[in-house]
């Protein structure tokens, strides 16, 4: 393909498991890749791992189509890459009930299809799922929130949040997470700005709530890219009165978790590895084998990586998985 | 005066459009200090002409000698340079600058890329005084002056540069006779200082009183060359425009009696425009409206038609009350309106002409909605032939017409359908002698068939030839109504001039 | 003082006939289409040269026609209504809202409830009702177009997120998703309907008192307000009829996408714009056509689909584009003329 | 046929004063402006209303137009340039694009190893070169600014994308990053930055040869060529002016944000384009004012930030602010005259 290049420069998560029992060769099978184009670390991480993992495969041959824009643009990708008879097809759809017509219709063509993070609607329309747990990032972050506060004390915390894009339904499932588990603790949100995933709209967004909240007691920022503007706004106000909590999980944030220098403290992990792990799974299920360490002779229909919480303490055993 | 210098010569110069021999093979001479009048139908190439000349248009063939060299100008400015500087027939202007930013348009006087503000305001200042209007602040923003004041601004910027040859494409045409004089006395002083003019109109009468030497063109052709303005008599003239010989200008006027009222009109006014005007035009009948650019008579029409909003009056049409504000239900009570600016007003300038000619009126030779393309051009064909639209093929974007052509759309837009009550706005602006005749003839049969017209136009001869009643109106209010008969020119000019010198009373 | 005196010449004879059709002003917009086409014979031929394996087999030629033209169809029914608007003088930046707000609202569930005929009526009265809006805030509010629809577009979106909860809301209605999926005569449905929109659009452009009127009002709104033309009503018809086509175009995507949520749609305003540019319709309005129009947006779906086959990263896919398309419409701005020129100067 | 004869009415008084040359639409920009401060106070106000705790205190509000000004910044510049050119006859929808390519550039590690001059160098030539290409394309290519700048959005952000790796790239440079974090007598760097911009486009627009001349070109593209202005020329500079501001905002945003991706800067272009039109610049070129354009972006960024103090939700802000930008046009709109009918009609 044409975008080979500065994968490898990457530090690609990719599981070299050589004394896996799985990891000998097999029988020949064709992965069909798609994610969504990337104008973003963790989506340009999930395809740097869908490929770097399927490169460490001598019996994978690795076929990926971008997905251009929106829903629409994937189906059309999507539809090419089926014409050319794929074994598995490893799919991040745009939106998984946009695309959950292509999953009934590939299965039923008998291409077992792999859907990676965005669920499809339709468990027919799927041989695997394999996602991060949204709604358990937010339960994460507000769980290390209402601790760190309770530890100091705070009675009425003033607790600020800033999302990702609000159209997306993840970003939804995050909030309610956060929220669900803040008012277990009789607490709330006092602020609510949403970003775009990206470091300007981060900062921008940022700004703002720091405006809006003039005294804060902690602020949650669904993701660390983002996170460079978040901090950037916070560093040009003046303000370190508050704890931060990330999400996701780069490798930047999780150094700065470990410099214990700024106000961030913590991140929750909704790691790109999900892909590396997608192509393995879908290797296996190409070749008809299962899962060694389990009992079931075929892989699973449902995996959920569960979403950990970074701190300080554990920042060291995290960074080879930041992306 | 006429034994200087040849300055200027043209020979055999042909300029071709797509499907058009605009110029076919050209002859002019123009010596220094003369005023050397173009003389030619409407779409004959004079504009064409003038545009080769000042290097907007390059010419295909011919030769052109400038000053004793051959000159090939590449662009306007390097016309400029060469000293020609020209007036051209629609309005070069641009309405969000001052006048003085537009007098020195593309030839600011600047330090370090900075505009000269005050030095540019003073010298503007002086070729406006120079020009008679003096009056006219340089700051004030083009958009804001009437279309006599923009000619003034398009002749100042002509004056700004330092000319040996000034080319006037119709410069009259939206000035009233007080400013024609007053042109006349600006290019006495050009030509008294050396300076040479080609000067383009389509009234005789004006030719006769500046022009030194006339050069006639026919379709494209010099027909012929350096006749002698004063004594050429006017047959000669219009023959060899027209190829043939136009008899009376003004038809006969009609004996018949007038009909019922079609159009009363009841203390109309707006605030700023015109005050308590009330008149009636009847069927069959002809009323003209004269008076001075600015008396407000366009600002009237459109008021009747609806085109703006009566603040205070009434529109009656055929004893039924019209709504103000709306030219719907002018043009459902059977009103027509030709607009004095056809460009920003009348036409459709990328659409062809036959489209044009039924604008008004389409929908009346649709059926259920879907239109019918081939009684429409058969109709503007007729329109077409009737007022001698050239090129006569109606499928051709009205933008490719000549000036005046294009007027002949304008008007012939209203010769169609069932319009009972016609308001014309300066019909004849640009139109040249051979048409206008036909044009006249048109709008007498018209009212001979029971249509009322009611005509604005700053000639004066005009609206007392052609009408049969004839209002004066003065700084927005009727000064004076009498039948045609009854006036003559100097009356009405009077009647006019009163007004101005009174209002300059006021300002001085 | 000399006076020269030549007799009139005999008139030029039939200089009409030295004309050429293709130089012919009225044929512009027919030469822009022509060259759109080629442009797009262009794009056929890259992908031969590129994928001569999958251009090799004819169904999946066949199919990959489908393909392109049920890429091209939510989007070219929006396109016909946004050339309409744009002719007529104005610009509708919230055609992609609209689609999102007319898909999300018919598939809610009290909708869905009533059946097909429930979520297409619905989806067609919001388009229009949003048009409506949109055009009685320009006509008669006199809002600059570009700020009105842009305030809708804002609006309309934020009241689709309100509407879906920002849930992507499944449509069950199996009629509704069929629509996508199905084909008469082995050509898909979708295609039917593009056909039939863009073929309404031709007729209502080209042969009714409508469409001679839009003309009219873009080409010199004062030139149409003083021939009698209701302005004002018929700007608003303008903005209603894109409504419309973005009602039919939210049940269409609804179907392709068995589903509807805020978003979607996105940036489907610069699409059609786009598109309709392409296709020789003037911003400034005044002049276009429906043809070119529809060859633009499919111009714009071939452009897309080659990348696809090629499998070109979207990086990648991006810069190409943008070349492709200022070399289309330099294509398309080829002259005889400078051909001519060309050899003249010689 | 009867006669009427009317004696010659008295002159009306005074008809010079009342009716003189002129009609009386110069001071149409400063009205427009007047009314933007208008709906700038009356935002405040319904700050005020609804948040009397925070603007209770005096360094808070102090803070908060700084805030506001600060976030105004960067789009202010982005729209100075924009405002040009769309005076100027065009309109460029690449200036969103510009701003990511110029940033992610500038941010390579490669350029950052050059230390802040370099980076600012980078930013401003990356911007000034992608500006000349698009002004090629338009003045020379003859290419309508709408689709050539179009597909630079394209194709600026797809390499963009191709440089960045697709990565956010962190600005380590601590000069850069200070810039935003500064502040000089109190208030912030930025500000001074967007003053100098604004200051800067005002004085080119109104005491130059060239501001003068980009009136002309936009307002009547034949006299300005008769003037003999050499339009493509003009044109060119014009895109390269509007990139120069880009790369200016480039640096900016990256000093904000204290990194740069190829996605930042998202739909800048509509942002810009809203904002000089609500400051009164018509889309069809030919008038606008530099004070406008900033009253514009200062409302849009006021808004915003009545939106975050109130805490509002993304949808129900959308839903609000289409429905503010409606309002703030209309009360623009509102004339003296609409006032004095309404009584008359009584
Ligand atoms: N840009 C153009 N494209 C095609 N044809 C043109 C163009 N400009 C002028 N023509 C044609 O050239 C011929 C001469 O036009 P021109 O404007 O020179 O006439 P004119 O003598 O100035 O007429 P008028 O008295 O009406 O102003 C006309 O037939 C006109 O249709
Ligand atoms: N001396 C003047 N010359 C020209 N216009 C003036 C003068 N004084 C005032 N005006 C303004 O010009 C406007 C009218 O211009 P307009 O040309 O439409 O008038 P008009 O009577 O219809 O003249 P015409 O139709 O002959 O050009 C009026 O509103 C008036 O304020
Ligand atoms: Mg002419
Ligand atoms: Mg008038």
């Amino acid at each position: 393909t044409s975008n080979d290049s500065g994968d490898d420069d990457n530090n690609a998560q990719v599981n070299t498991g050589n004394n896996n029992a799985n990891a000998a060769p097999g029988k020949q099978v064709t992965i069909g890749f798609s994610a969504p184009a990337a104008d973003h670390g963790w989506i340009a991480a999930i395809t740097n791992n869908a490929k770097a993992q399927a490169g460490t495969y001598s019996d994978v041959e690795f076929k990926t189509v971008e997905a251009g824009a929106d829903a629409a643009a994937q189906r059309a990708a999507l539809q090419t890459l089926v014409s050319q008879k794929p074994d598995v097809i490893v799919l991040l759809p745009h939106d998984g009930k946009e695309l959950n017509a292509f999953g009934l219709e590939a299965m039923q063509a008998g291409i077992p299809v792999v859907n990676l993070d965005r669920a499809f609607p339709d468990a027919k329309a799927y041989r695997l799922q394999i996602k991060g747990d949204n709604y358990g990032m937010g339960v994460s972050a507000a769980t290390y929130i209402i601790t760190q506060l309770k530890a100091k004390n705070v009675s009425a915390p003033v607790i600020g949040e800033i999302a990702g894009m609000d159209e997306l339904e993840l970003t939804q499932e995050r909030s309610k997470g956060f929220a669900d588990t803040l008012a277990q603790a009789g607490f709330r949100v006092a602020n609510r700005r949403a970003a775009r995933f990206t470091a300007d709209s981060g900062q921008q967004e940022a700004a703002s709530l720091l405006q809006a909240l003039p005294k804060m007691d902690a602020v949650w920022n669904h993701d660390d890219d983002q996170g460079i503007g978040v901090l950037a706004a916070i560093s040009q106000a003046n303000r370190k009165e508050f704890i931060m909590i990330g999400g996701a999980g780069s490798k930047a944030a999780i150094e700065a978790i470990q410099a214990d220098n700024s106000v961030l403290k913590a991140t929750v992990t909704y790691s790109p590895s999900m892909a590396s792990s997608a192509i393995s799974l879908a290797r296996l299920i190409g070749q008809g084998r299962g899962m060694s360490d389990l009992v079931e002779l075929q892989v699973p229909k449902e995996i959920t990586l569960a979403s950990e919480t970074i701190t300080k303490e554990n920042a060291a055993n995290y960074l080879k998985l930041g992306f | 005066m006429t034994d200087n210098e040849v300055v200027l010569r043209l020979e055999d110069v042909v300029k071709t459009f797509p499907g058009v021999r605009a110029l076919d093979g050209v002859q002019l001479e123009v010596r220094a200090g003369e005023v050397h009048c173009l003389l030619g139908q409407n779409g004959a190439g004079k504009s064409t002409l003038i545009k080769v000349l000042s290097g907007v248009h390059r010419p295909d063939e011919g030769r052109i000698e400038w000053l004793g060299g051959e000159f090939k100008p590449a662009n306007p400015q390097a016309a400029m340079k060469a000293g020609i500087a020209t007036i051209y027939q629609e309005l070069d202007l641009v309405d969000d600058l001052s006048v003085a930013e537009n007098a020195f348009l593309g030839h600011e006087p600047r330090r370090f890329g900075f505009v000269r503000r005050g030095y540019m305001s003073r010298h503007t200042r002086q070729i406006l005084t120079r020009l008679g209007h003096g009056e006219i602040p340089p700051g004030r923003m083009v958009r804001s002056l009437p279309a006599a004041g923009k000619q003034v601004v398009s002749m100042a910027r002509a004056l700004s540069h330092d000319a040996k040859l000034i080319i006037m494409d119709e410069p009259s045409a939206v000035l009233a006779h007080d400013e024609v004089d007053n042109l006349f006395r600006i290019i006495r002083d050009l030509t008294s200082n050396g300076i040479a003019v080609i000067y383009i109109s389509h009234r005789l009468e004006e030719i006769r009183e500046i022009g030194d030497r006339v050069t006639v063109l026919k379709d494209g052709r010099t027909t012929a060359a350096n006749l002698p303005a004063r004594t050429t008599p006017t047959r000669d003239l219009v023959s060899r425009m027209t190829g043939r010989t136009i008899e009376y200008v003004f038809p006969e006027q009609s004996t018949q009696d007038r009909g019922e009222e079609l159009l009363r009109v009841d203390g109309l006014g707006r605030a700023g425009e015109f005050a308590d005007i009330s008149l009636s035009v009847h069927s069959g009948e002809i009323v003209g409206i004269a008076g001075l650019v600015g008396s407000g008579r366009s600002e009237l029409l459109e008021t009747i038609f609806g085109a703006r909003r009566a603040e205070s009056g009434t529109v009656t049409v055929r004893g039924k009350t019209l709504r103000p504000g709306s030219v719907g239900a002018a043009v459902r009570a059977g009103l027509g309106m030709a607009p004095e600016e056809r460009k920003s007003q009348a036409l459709l300038l990328g659409e062809p002409i036959y489209r044009n000619v039924t604008l008004a009126t389409f929908t009346g030779y649709a059926r259920g909605g879907f239109t019918n393309a081939g009684k429409e051009i058969a109709e503007a064909n007729r329109i077409a032939d009737l007022l001698e639209l050239r090129p006569r093929d109606v499928r051709r974007p009205v933008r490719t017409l000549s000036g005046g052509n294009q007027q002949k759309v304008v008007v012939g837009r209203w010769l169609l359908g069932d319009t009972k009550l016609l308001l014309l706005d300066e019909p004849t602006r640009g139109v040249d002698v051979g048409a206008r005749a036909e044009l006249y003839q048109v709008i007498r049969d018209l009212a001979a068939r029971g249509v009322g017209v009611l005509l604005v136009s700053s000639e004066v001869p005009e609206v007392l030839g052609l009408a049969d009643r004839v209002l004066v109106m003065r700084e927005g209010r009727m000064v004076r109504e009498a039948p045609a008969g009854e006036l003559d020119e100097d009356t009405v000019l009077d009647l006019v001039m009163a007004g101005s010198l009174q209002a300059e009373e006021v300002t001085l | 003082m000399t006076t020269t005196q030549t007799a009139a010449p005999p008139a030029p004879e039939k200089p009409a006939e030295k004309r050429s059709w293709w130089r012919d002003d009225a044929s512009e917009p027919l030469r822009r289409n022509l060259a759109l086409v080629g442009v797009l014979i262009l794009l056929v031929i890259i992908g031969i040269a590129t994928r001569p394996d999958l251009y090799g087999d004819s169904t999946w030629v066949r199919n990959n026609i489908f393909t392109i033209l049920e890429l091209a169809s939510v989007i070219g029914v929006v396109t016909v209504g946004m050339t309409f608007v744009i002719i007529g003088g104005g610009i509708d930046l919230s055609v992609g809202a609209i689609v999102a707000l007319a898909g999300v609202w018919s598939t809610t569930v009290a909708t869905q409830s009533y059946g097909a005929g429930g979520m297409i009526f619905c989806a067609v009265a919001v388009g229009i009702g949003v048009g409506v809006v949109n055009g009685i805030l320009i006509a008669y509010g006199r809002l600059v177009a570009f700020i009105a629809t842009l305030a809708m577009l804002v609006a309309a979106r934020g009241l689709a997120a309100q509407i879906s909860g920002k849930q992507t809301q499944v449509s069950t209605n199996t009629f509704i998703n069929d629509i996508a999926a199905g084909d008469l005569l082995g050509i898909p449905l979708l295609v039917y309907i593009l056909a039939a929109v863009v073929a309404a659009g031709w007729v209502l452009l080209n042969r009714t008192t409508f469409g001679r009127r839009t003309v009219a009002v873009g080409g010199n709104v004062e030139a149409a307000r003083l021939a009698g033309i209701n302005v004002k009503r018929h700007t608003l018809l303008l903005y209603a009829l894109s409504g419309l086509c973005c009602g039919i175009a939210a049940i269409m995507l609804t179907s392709q996408a068995n589903s509807a949520q805020a978003a979607m749609a996105n940036l489907y305003e610069l699409d059609a714009i786009a598109a309709a540019i392409i296709g020789g319709t003037l911003l400034s309005g005044g002049r276009g056509t429906i043809i070119g129009s529809l060859l633009g947006v499919i111009v714009f779906a071939t452009i897309t689909n080659l990348f696809a086959i090629n499998n070109l990263s979207t990086e990648v896919q991006n810069m190409v584009k943008g070349g492709i398309i200022v070399a289309a419409v330099l294509v398309q701005q080829f002259r005889y003329k400078s051909l001519s020129q060309l050899f003249n100067r010689t």
